[in-house]
């Protein structure tokens, strides 16, 4: 069973790359296998719960999440300035698996977070993007991938269209996709057609993160898993109807 | 030092404060960032006769210092826990409690008597799920918890103890349960909310309510067991709303002998070990041996000699 | 612009949004920050037959997201109302709803009676103020529910809404009162609540308990105006924890013709005038002139054509 | 009726004057009477309510408070820095009467808070402090007061003992302190013997801050009275037993 720690860090930088999208630098030794994720807070009590996020990259003595502000906690994360501290418990998840020859990486919108780590890890990946507004660090990502291409909405620093539309999985031995349900469900149908495996990065609420309070909970073929614990990266043909 | 230890029935805890059903797993979980033999106990999931799924997502909604909660009962059936659970939890090094629930009396009775192994020390009859869909609450009725307790009672030598609604005749329930020979009065669970997903217009739970737990419920749950502890003459098992030595404390001088955490553990994972250092800081600070003087304390005009 | 008003009986409010009883004073003291002709109404604290001077402090308490209190009905008499407070909130250019509370059914007969004059829109019958010594909570019963709307049903003509309590058959209770004629159902008031002052080991209220309130008992207080506007025709004006339009609209959804900020009013004293303002954006943003799609919208599958 | 606001203003310092004392200045041009008083947050929604403080100082385009840390509420305004904002509902109260004559400030502990603003204000004060500990803004009240003594436990920056000690009403025409319960019963005592009028700042938990919530009620003689709108100030002789 991996170590899970509850620490304090400290930030060293909270940037916005894009409007709403924050990239939240922290100092510490930090070890996260891609795809896992930390809970993070930086309040007492309202809200409750921690949230939880992907390691976006980890690098020796800093660890890095990009994040998007959706409602009371990342607006709050949003606040955050260089000095302040945040709590963070983690790595957990199980993260994405050992590549087993070439891989495809394809996220949407905030789904890229989970996908940079894994990027930089298993060297040799094609990575494809997709964003609704405008693009963000896809000059952090063209430096790690082997091959990227870039979808938006306007066609702004890539291809106009959506990222289902640039991506096929001809040629590779696996994807893995992370980013909203739609474009999942999209890419599986892809896949499944073209018999390439497809591993996914689910979301759900979390409360402990852990595995304890079965509150993240998704319905699988093989019974109901968590996704803190048992995910969030599944097998496609798992979680989703063939 | 100061001596932490409580009796509850035939049980002694090595310290008041457990960890509530549903919030803590089988204790392997939170193992991973502590010592469970820290604590006075762990509390499983409830257990039912059956494996269940529980509720489709979502399951939890994070309101104003409290947490809704629509899990619905999943776990792996007491075969399965018997069989994988246990084995590990006995390694834990604290009491175990497994918390059960039946949709008849007799599911109950079954239950404790399959549990009625080496290894589980009490049984938690967990009267009180308000998120079954089409199920009421037994617990909310004193003669629906009388039978359930006086079946169990004939099913099992173990501690019972009866875990009841924070909604209803309370009061009634566990005189009735104490009157069927259950050893202790858990209180409360969680009380019944709503959330609607206003973007939406629908509530964000497939089964409409959910349970609300968390800080927000401690005035209440704290009323509850302040109640309580006058009502019946077998300990009462605080539970709503601990996140803090401090609420620990009240619900002690509100007469309980014992506590649980169960959402505090999210809002800090550390929180039920916290409790045990602080109360045990309490004590001997104050100089004292036992709970003797504090427990109750409330209903007595305070502790001896405080302003 | 969007229609914002509702009918409530024989009164039609210019929004639906109030402030609570026993937040808000007679209305002057906030009018110092704005012109609660903004509201559709003011509803005054507690009046009694005779002058009461309330429980001695403290009658506050804070806690995780919420308000115990534990004022105890202070409100210079209904003579004193009428001849000093009433003029004034005549004035405030609101509908004004006088909330009483009676010793016993006739009690609040007399009051209604009294009270039936120019200036006064509705009475509010408080039949669940948790916090005077000694008493219990008239409205917990449906028997006595219906005996003190019956009594004044008789007694004035003007519109009668029940206030009921959070706890025991509210949904009896409520029908109760409808069936005696009560016009609509204010629900509810506080939960009753306890807090232990550590350092000494005492409740920190002479009358042990309070009524707690404020964004931590949102959920519940949901909950039960879900359940209500099912239970009965009449208008369900919905109250607690409410801070905020998203809030408000919750309870609309729920169900509620209107809805009352209490606690809401202490956390920013501007909150119900902007909720007054995020309503009303709310309707024009979705293009609708009335609150009769979302109303309720809770029961039948949510806003019409949302995802 | 007095006009009273609801405003944000932005912190210009928050220095420790003492262990756990602190003087927060805030920017804006604000009004108050001496002995009034201001609601203060800088938190959503927990704690719940506002806090009371009394305004301790008025400049052009500044305000101060000076509060000790006594729990979440004070500990959360402890940790502003200058740029942050506070949220500001004031002027609250009665304040202090106009002196009829010979005037005697006596302030016990964080009391002194209320007085500042009273000796400035009201020329030609004699002013006593007591504190329990060592005692802090002495040579702030130096300035303003006709004359000065301290009192503390040590005997440090004055004599040593209490406030009580130090103080005797005769020759004054009138006495205003703020202080704990015990101290103000105390000064009653003795001005109640030397005929001299006494008026006291008196505490009480606050909800609304504005005279509705009937939360801040203590009994006088003449009848329950709202400490937030009939007070903070009340002649002795009203909430005191004679
Ligand atoms: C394993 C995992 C990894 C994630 N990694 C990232 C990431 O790297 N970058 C990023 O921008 N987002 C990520 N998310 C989503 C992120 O957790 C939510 O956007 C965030 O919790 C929203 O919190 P809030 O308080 O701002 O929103 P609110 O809507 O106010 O949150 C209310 C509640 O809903 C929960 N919630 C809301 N949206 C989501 C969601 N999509 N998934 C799970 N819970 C949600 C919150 O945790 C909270 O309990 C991840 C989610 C999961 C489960
Ligand atoms: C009119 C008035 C003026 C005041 N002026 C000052 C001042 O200038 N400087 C200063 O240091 N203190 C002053 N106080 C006291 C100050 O309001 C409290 O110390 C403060 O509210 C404590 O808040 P907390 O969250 O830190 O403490 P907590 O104990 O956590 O507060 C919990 C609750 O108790 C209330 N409370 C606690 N102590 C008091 C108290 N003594 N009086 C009123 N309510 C209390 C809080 O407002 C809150 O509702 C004043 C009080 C009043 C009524
Ligand atoms: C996610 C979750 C799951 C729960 N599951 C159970 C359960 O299976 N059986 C049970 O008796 N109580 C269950 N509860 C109730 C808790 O044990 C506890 O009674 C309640 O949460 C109040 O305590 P708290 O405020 O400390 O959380 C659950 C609570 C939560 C939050
Ligand atoms: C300080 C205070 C005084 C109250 N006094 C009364 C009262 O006199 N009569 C009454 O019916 N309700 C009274 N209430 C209850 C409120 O009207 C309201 O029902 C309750 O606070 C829940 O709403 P909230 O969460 O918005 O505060 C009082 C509440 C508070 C906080
Ligand atoms: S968040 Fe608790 S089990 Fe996944
Ligand atoms: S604080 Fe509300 S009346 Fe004084």
């Amino acid at each position: 069973m991996d170590a899970v720690a509850l620490r304090w860090a400290v930030v060293r930088g909270n940037a916005e790359v894009a409007p709403g999208v924050f990239l939240l630098r922290a100092e510490g030794a930090f070890r996260a296998r891609p795809g896992q994720f930390y809970m993070v807070r930086a309040w007492e009590r309202d809200p409750l719960l921690f949230r939880p996020l992907s390691a976006f990259d980890l690098s020796p003595g800093e660890i890095s999440f990009l994040y998007g502000v959706r409602g009371r906690g990342t607006r709050l994360l949003s606040r955050l300035s260089p000095g302040e501290e945040l709590e963070l418990l983690g790595p957990l998840g199980n993260g994405w698996p050992e590549p087993p020859g070439r891989l495809a990486l394809v996220g949407g919108g905030l789904g890229i977070a989970a996908l940079y780590l894994a990027a930089k890890a298993f060297g040799g990946a094609d990575v494809y993007l997709g964003f609704p507004g405008r693009p963000f660090l896809v000059e952090a990502f063209r430096e790690v991938a082997a091959g990227l291409r870039v979808a938006s909405e306007s066609g702004e620093g890539g291809e106009r269209g959506l990222v289902t539309d640039i991506f096929s999985p001809e040629g590779y031995d696996a994807c893995y996709a992370c980013g909203p349900r739609p474009m999942l469900a999209a890419i599986w149908e892809a896949c499944r057609r073209a018999g390439v495996a497809l591993f996914v990065s689910l979301e759900e609420r979390m409360a402990c993160g852990l595995g304890a309070c079965l509150g993240c909970t998704v319905f699988t073929k093989d019974g109901p898993k968590r996704v803190c614990r048992d995910g969030p990266v599944f097998r496609a043909e798992e979680v989703f109807d063939a | 030092m100061p001596d932490l230890s409580v009796r509850i029935g035939s049980l002694t805890l090595k310290n008041p404060v457990l960890v509530a059903s549903g919030t803590f797993g089988f204790g392997a979980d939170y193992a991973r960032l502590y010592d469970p033999s820290r604590l006075g106990g762990v509390v499983t999931k409830a257990i039912t006769l059956e494996p269940r799924r529980g509720n489709p997502p979502p399951r939890l909604w994070e309101t104003p210092c409290g947490l809704l909660n629509s899990i619905g009962l999943e776990n792996p059936g007491v075969e399965a826990f018997l069989r994988e659970e246990l084995p590990r939890m006995r390694a834990l090094g604290t009491a175990v409690v497994v918390n059960v629930w039946g949709e008849t009396p007799e599911e109950y009775a079954e239950l404790a008597q399959r549990l009625s192994v080496p290894g589980v020390d009490a049984i938690e009859l967990n009267l009180s799920c308000p998120n079954v869909p089409g199920k009421g609450l037994i617990g909310s009725s004193p003669a629906g918890t009388a039978r359930v307790v006086r079946l169990c009672r004939r099913a099992t030598g173990l501690d019972l103890w009866a875990k009841l609604p924070p909604e209803g005749d309370v009061l009634a329930a566990a005189r009735a349960a104490e009157g069927e020979g259950a050893t202790a009065i858990s209180a409360a669970n969680t009380f019944r909310g709503l959330a609607i997903d206003i973007r939406t217009g629908r509530p964000v739970f497939a089964n409409v309510t959910g349970g609300l737990s968390g800080p927000a419920i401690k005035p209440l749950a704290l009323r509850l067991v302040y109640e309580l502890s006058r009502a019946v003459r077998i300990p009462v098992i605080g539970i709503g709303g601990i996140a803090g030595w401090e609420d620990a404390l009240e619900f002690i001088m509100a007469g309980a002998h014992a506590v649980q955490v169960g959402t505090g553990n999210f809002i800090d994972p550390l929180c039920a070990p916290k409790l045990v250092r602080g109360l045990e800081k309490f004590l001997a600070e104050r100089g004292m041996e036992s709970w003797e003087e504090v427990r109750g304390c409330a209903h007595r005009g305070g502790i001896p000699g405080a302003a």
